[in-house]
């Protein structure tokens, strides 16, 4: 009996125990603390938070409990986001909550969600020029892209080995989004700039709405068909928002399905942050380039929006490029705040989600031009 | 291999540029198709079916006639009043299918198109949510001066 | 770098497009207009006409985008329709909102439900004669089913290929039965005939209702075993639905379940409609002999309900024979249409759903008897 | 292979025979046992077991004495109120596995036959979308009477 | 033709029939009554009586309908059991829906919960005594634990052919758990220990909630590991619905995820229960040792209780013992029915609630252990 | 084999008694932690940062001056108010989530802080079902005081 107790000893965690678990579990917490005390994104954070946990606690391999045992139920839930399956779901979730009425009423400011995907390239040249390998240079430079979903998309079919920390770096980025942006605004526009007012947007007839994801689709697919799989659904479930006979399915997209997608691929990509595989130079570096990414990201928005200025007669707040990184829709209330600490009565925010949205596209365009042209 | 040699080895410098590129075209020609969008959407409702066209002229007529407030016929008048009567089982927000949804099993006719009449007359609206609200003034205005038509 | 663009030019939908993705795309459009201004079927045309959009963007392969490149998310979501698994989802949420009230009151109307399914099998034979094998000849007959799911079902288990073409011409026509079946209705029927009244319904009670989908089920399936997929859920269903402590089971299964079965079916069938699979002779041939069904199972219809009436005492509403080709709940508001169309005070929409459900329980057999027969 | 020679070929004729038959002695089969349903249930009904004869018999009585009004015990009465109470903190269309999970948690005692009762006794009646709705006439009706039984 | 008719007919349930599917469909209609008449379980119950309708229509193999043949629908929505998937998304939305506050106001309470596990050893002895090979016995004992979820997990990893008799036997004492449980307490209990008033549980702060189930995650499943799966969705699930901020999340887990994972679960696990390979002298004794294990927990539970009431200067009432072989909420509510019958006054549902969720950790633990201990 | 054979065979014994020395491990040292839980919480709320324990005190004098009721400055008055105007467009019981989303539509600034705090005044409390509901007599009280102040 003694041995059979010792045996059982030896298979729990007090005696599996490794630093490198106890380093995650700690980060795990920290995410929840983030996430529940601080609101930073508490849909994303409290899920990886939670699955960090899950995926440090030490066991004996063979039974099949990690997440990389292939008869486990973890990677049973993991094949969705290893697949790709869950971010599209994730997206006609996003399609069927997104009003893109703004944009239509100022399709200019898409431009900016252009701009700020600039960061995404520069990072990918800064990884190869760090000794990444170009498919995994892309899947790092796409963290600039400041989309959960897109970001773990490209990587599960880029470089599925760095699921974890590029997934981790760019929700915890866009997390941070209010801490990491304001300084960058503040320092790259003048007072006078940020003081400037957006006129009210057109109104924007139900006709409109409707025919936009299809237009967008189309388009953006026939030039980057890679970008399928994300804009696709994106706009599928915009049309089922925007087309009211169809508000039943919309609106289950929006609930029940985001919300099962959002809790398995949180909890997933939280349990694949296993502390051997994870806390590696590599991550070290993936970390480093994500911050980069996301202040060029900021940064080339800004710029890009001065530069609209010399050439638009109504100029545009120039604080409109910084949303343009998406991280939906904390980066469009950043520039809501910036704004408003210089002007209280100015309000940006309705025009930010502009860009905001164009961004989301931006960067499924990006992604799907970063996996063709890696195969 | 590091650096720019890394860069230039795995043609970096292209695959960014390529990369750029493709995506301002992308939205760039985005923005000016929905750009001129509403224009197309306005070229196109110049040309409705005939039918549809002789109905709006009449209910711009009628419209007029009541200072923009649209016109129902007797029976349109009377589905309003049903459909009434089921939303009134319904909270305040409530959800259109399932409106219609009443509609059908209560076997309301043309409940589709009918329903359609409501939304573009505005007496049911939509709310922030998804769901949709009853401008009860506005549907007893119309209702009445139907009453009055008659 | 000139190579690069010219090398990604040729990947994009532009350079690859065909003269039949176009064709698809405007069909798939034509689809969604019909939904969303017509209100034909929203919640089916809306699915299928934008998954037809996604299906019929020109790809390259090799990445792994189209639906029949067997690691592509399409792929992954069309299996729950090769499998045969969204049907009796779909089928399941059915069973839980329908009611069998009006069918428990008149068991009679059944027979209607069962005469309709004849069309079935005129249209099996009519399709042998064109040259279909016998297992494309089933699954082009249950067309005439007027059932989405039950033939989609019945074609994924006996001719994969033609899932697209099938699913399309059923919904199709499905869509278009406010215009198909009046027609005939008023061509097979007298005046006299359509001004038949119907008499009240007896109260049913609870308990009946409770045990109904249990007898249903026995009964059917003893009979035609290779009907328990379809008719198991669909009982199932109901009975979560009339058992009121299960009324959460149900109410999902009302809603979550079958809205999201419903958006990945569509889409999924929508997007396996590729142009160059799907513009072929044999398409064509589906269609005309999807119509010939749908007319010949209404014909059948209402032929049938006169006959009946040669041997009733109480006459019954030989339109109501039309709402036995089931296309729940569009046939049976036509009979309602056709109905007041002659008297506006005669209200045949409750008792037409009795033919009506009882056609879904009819195609359900004749899918079961037709797999079971082609293996 | 094309036209008649197909069919017979493939056996179709038979198959189609076949096919219509077994549908319509499906049907049929079925459309005849419901049709006979309500009988068995009835004569089902004609032996519940001595407990439940004996408790409907009183019922019975209590009902004619009150006039259709079935008759609650003071316990009864008393779940009735606790239920009253938790059903408002729901909306008009509650749902009713909620009352249940609500008179649960807080503990009522019986919660599963307390709520039958109430359904039987009409309180509680659903409406034409699984929810439910409360009578609040019959209720007090029902309550009052209760009070003045004791 | 009349071949096809006889070669049909050979095929239809009526001319297949065996006497274990009469049998086995009468216990499903026995299930069903008992659920939807008794409302015991009828969330659990009428889903599997259902199912055991599925699984004995007699069906030929071959066409692909059985549960066990690979290709069916069935063996999809059944791999969710087999492969141990279901029951943890149960676990995630039950710890959705569980308030932990009066565990946490009164800790010791859960030991109770541990005290009735002791049956799940004393059957799993039983079973090996009866002959049954170790993990099967395990599973067995399982039973004991009456926590359907995990009884079906353990099983589907230790002793997959069994699934099906040893969740009926599960899910069957948990229903009749009302009708087992208040002898064995009236005998095990004196009228004066019945009588004891708990006091008032201590009011719980959030914070304490919400840190919960990290502490009792981290705490069970670094000693036993391989609760991980259930007790890591149980936890997770908690803390959803325990930090505000996930609301949303957590209102999808305990209503689309767990009715969809009850429904599967329920309807499969019922289906796996065809006849001939359920009705075998293996079930009987599994029927028994399962009663056998429900009296042990209970006895264990109350007899434990007793004797820390010899410890306690504030006596718990015994009768609280009985809740630690959780089956949640039944066994809380015999206590208090129990309770009641002595002093209609007492209260005792809410203290019951502490060990009846601490038995669901208890038994997920031991489910843990005995899974480790068979590999 | 059977019996007492069969299990020693089998390491039962061992195995049970194992068994139930991890299970009630396991239970006691969770039930030992949580045990501590509370006094472990209430020593790290000694050691809040400096601002919130600033803030805290003000709040807490504030709430002496007005009998137990928070003080709001004027900013956080006009948000309480903003929010009050959303919740009205729900039910009595209302969604947390959809609350915080309507804010963030409507650009309230700092919803989560905001709504954060109108949590901790009590003016939006849980109910049983994971929804919440509006203490109007609470937010009436304080909103006028945040008045007075002024
Ligand atoms: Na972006
Ligand atoms: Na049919
Ligand atoms: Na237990």
């Amino acid at each position: 009996m003694e041995n059979l107790f010792f045996e059982f000893f030896q298979n729990t965690g007090f005696f599996l125990c490794d630093y490198r678990n106890i380093v995650m579990i700690l980060i795990g917490i920290i995410f929840i603390y983030l996430g529940i005390a601080k609101h930073y994104e508490p849909l994303l954070l409290v899920p990886i938070g939670f699955g960090m946990l899950i995926g440090n606690i030490p066991i004996f391999h063979g039974l099949g409990l990690g997440i990389y045992e292939d008869n486990s139920v973890l990677h049973y839930l993991y094949f969705g986001v290893t697949s790709g399956i869950y971010p599209p779901l994730v997206f006609l979730g996003i399609g069927a909550m997104t009003d893109f009425s703004t944009l239509l009423a100022r399709p200019v400011l898409m431009i900016l969600g252009a701009a700020a995907q600039t960061g995404i390239f520069l990072t990918f040249l800064g990884a190869l020029a760090l000794g990444f390998e170009p498919n995994q240079a892309s899947a790092i430079g796409i963290i600039g892209g400041a989309d959960g979903p897109t970001a773990i998309f490209l990587t599960a079919k880029l470089a599925p080995a760095l699921i974890g920390p590029i997934a981790v770096a760019a929700y915890s980025y866009m997390a941070l989004v209010p801490v990491i942006q304001p300084p960058i605004m503040k320092l790259l526009t003048s007072r006078k700039e940020r003081l400037i007012r957006m006129e009210e947007p057109r109104e924007v007839s139900k006709r409109e709405k409707m025919i936009f994801p299809i237009i967008a689709f189309l388009l953006c697919c026939f030039l980057a068909p890679a970008a399928l799989p994300l804009l696709g659904m994106l706009c599928f479930g915009n049309l089922l928002k925007e087309a009211v006979v169809t508000e039943r399915l919309a609106h289950t997209a929006r609930n029940a399905i985001i919300d099962t997608a959002t809790i398995l691929l949180g909890m997933t990509v939280g349990a694949s942050t296993q502390g051997d595989v994870f806390l590696t130079g590599q991550s070290v570096g993936i970390f480093v380039l994500g911050a980069f990414s996301f202040c060029i990201a900021t940064a080339c928005g800004l710029i890009f929006a001065k530069i609209m200025n010399l050439f638009l007669k109504t100029k545009i707040n120039p604080l409109l490029g910084a949303a343009g990184v998406s991280a939906v829709p904390d980066s469009a209330r950043v520039v809501q705040m910036v704004g408003q600490e210089e002007d209280p009565t100015n309000f940006l925010l309705m025009h930010a989600m502009a860009p905001n949205v164009s961004g989301v596209i931006g960067s499924a365009i990006a992604a799907g031009v970063l996996w063709s042209l890696m195969v | 291999m590091y650096g720019l040699e890394a860069i230039s080895a795995n043609n970096g410098w292209s695959i960014a540029v390529v990369g750029i590129t493709i995506v301002f075209t992308g939205l760039v020609m985005l923005s000016f198709c929905i750009s001129r969008l509403h224009r197309v959407i306005d070229f196109l409702e110049k040309f409705p079916d005939r039918k549809e066209r002789a109905a709006k002229k009449k209910a711009d007529k009628a419209m007029k006639k009541n200072g923009g407030v649209p016109a129902f016929t007797g029976a349109e008048k009377e589905s309003a009043k049903q459909y009434r009567l089921l939303a009134r089982t319904m909270a305040d927000h409530f959800s259109l299918p399932r409106l219609l949804h009443l509609a059908e099993i209560s076997g309301l006719d043309k409940p589709h198109s009918r329903l359609n009449m409501l939304l573009e007359a505005g007496i049911i609206n939509p709310d922030t949510e998804g769901y949709y609200t009853w401008d009860l003034d506005l549907y007893r205005k119309i209702v009445d001066r139907a009453d009055k038509d008659k």
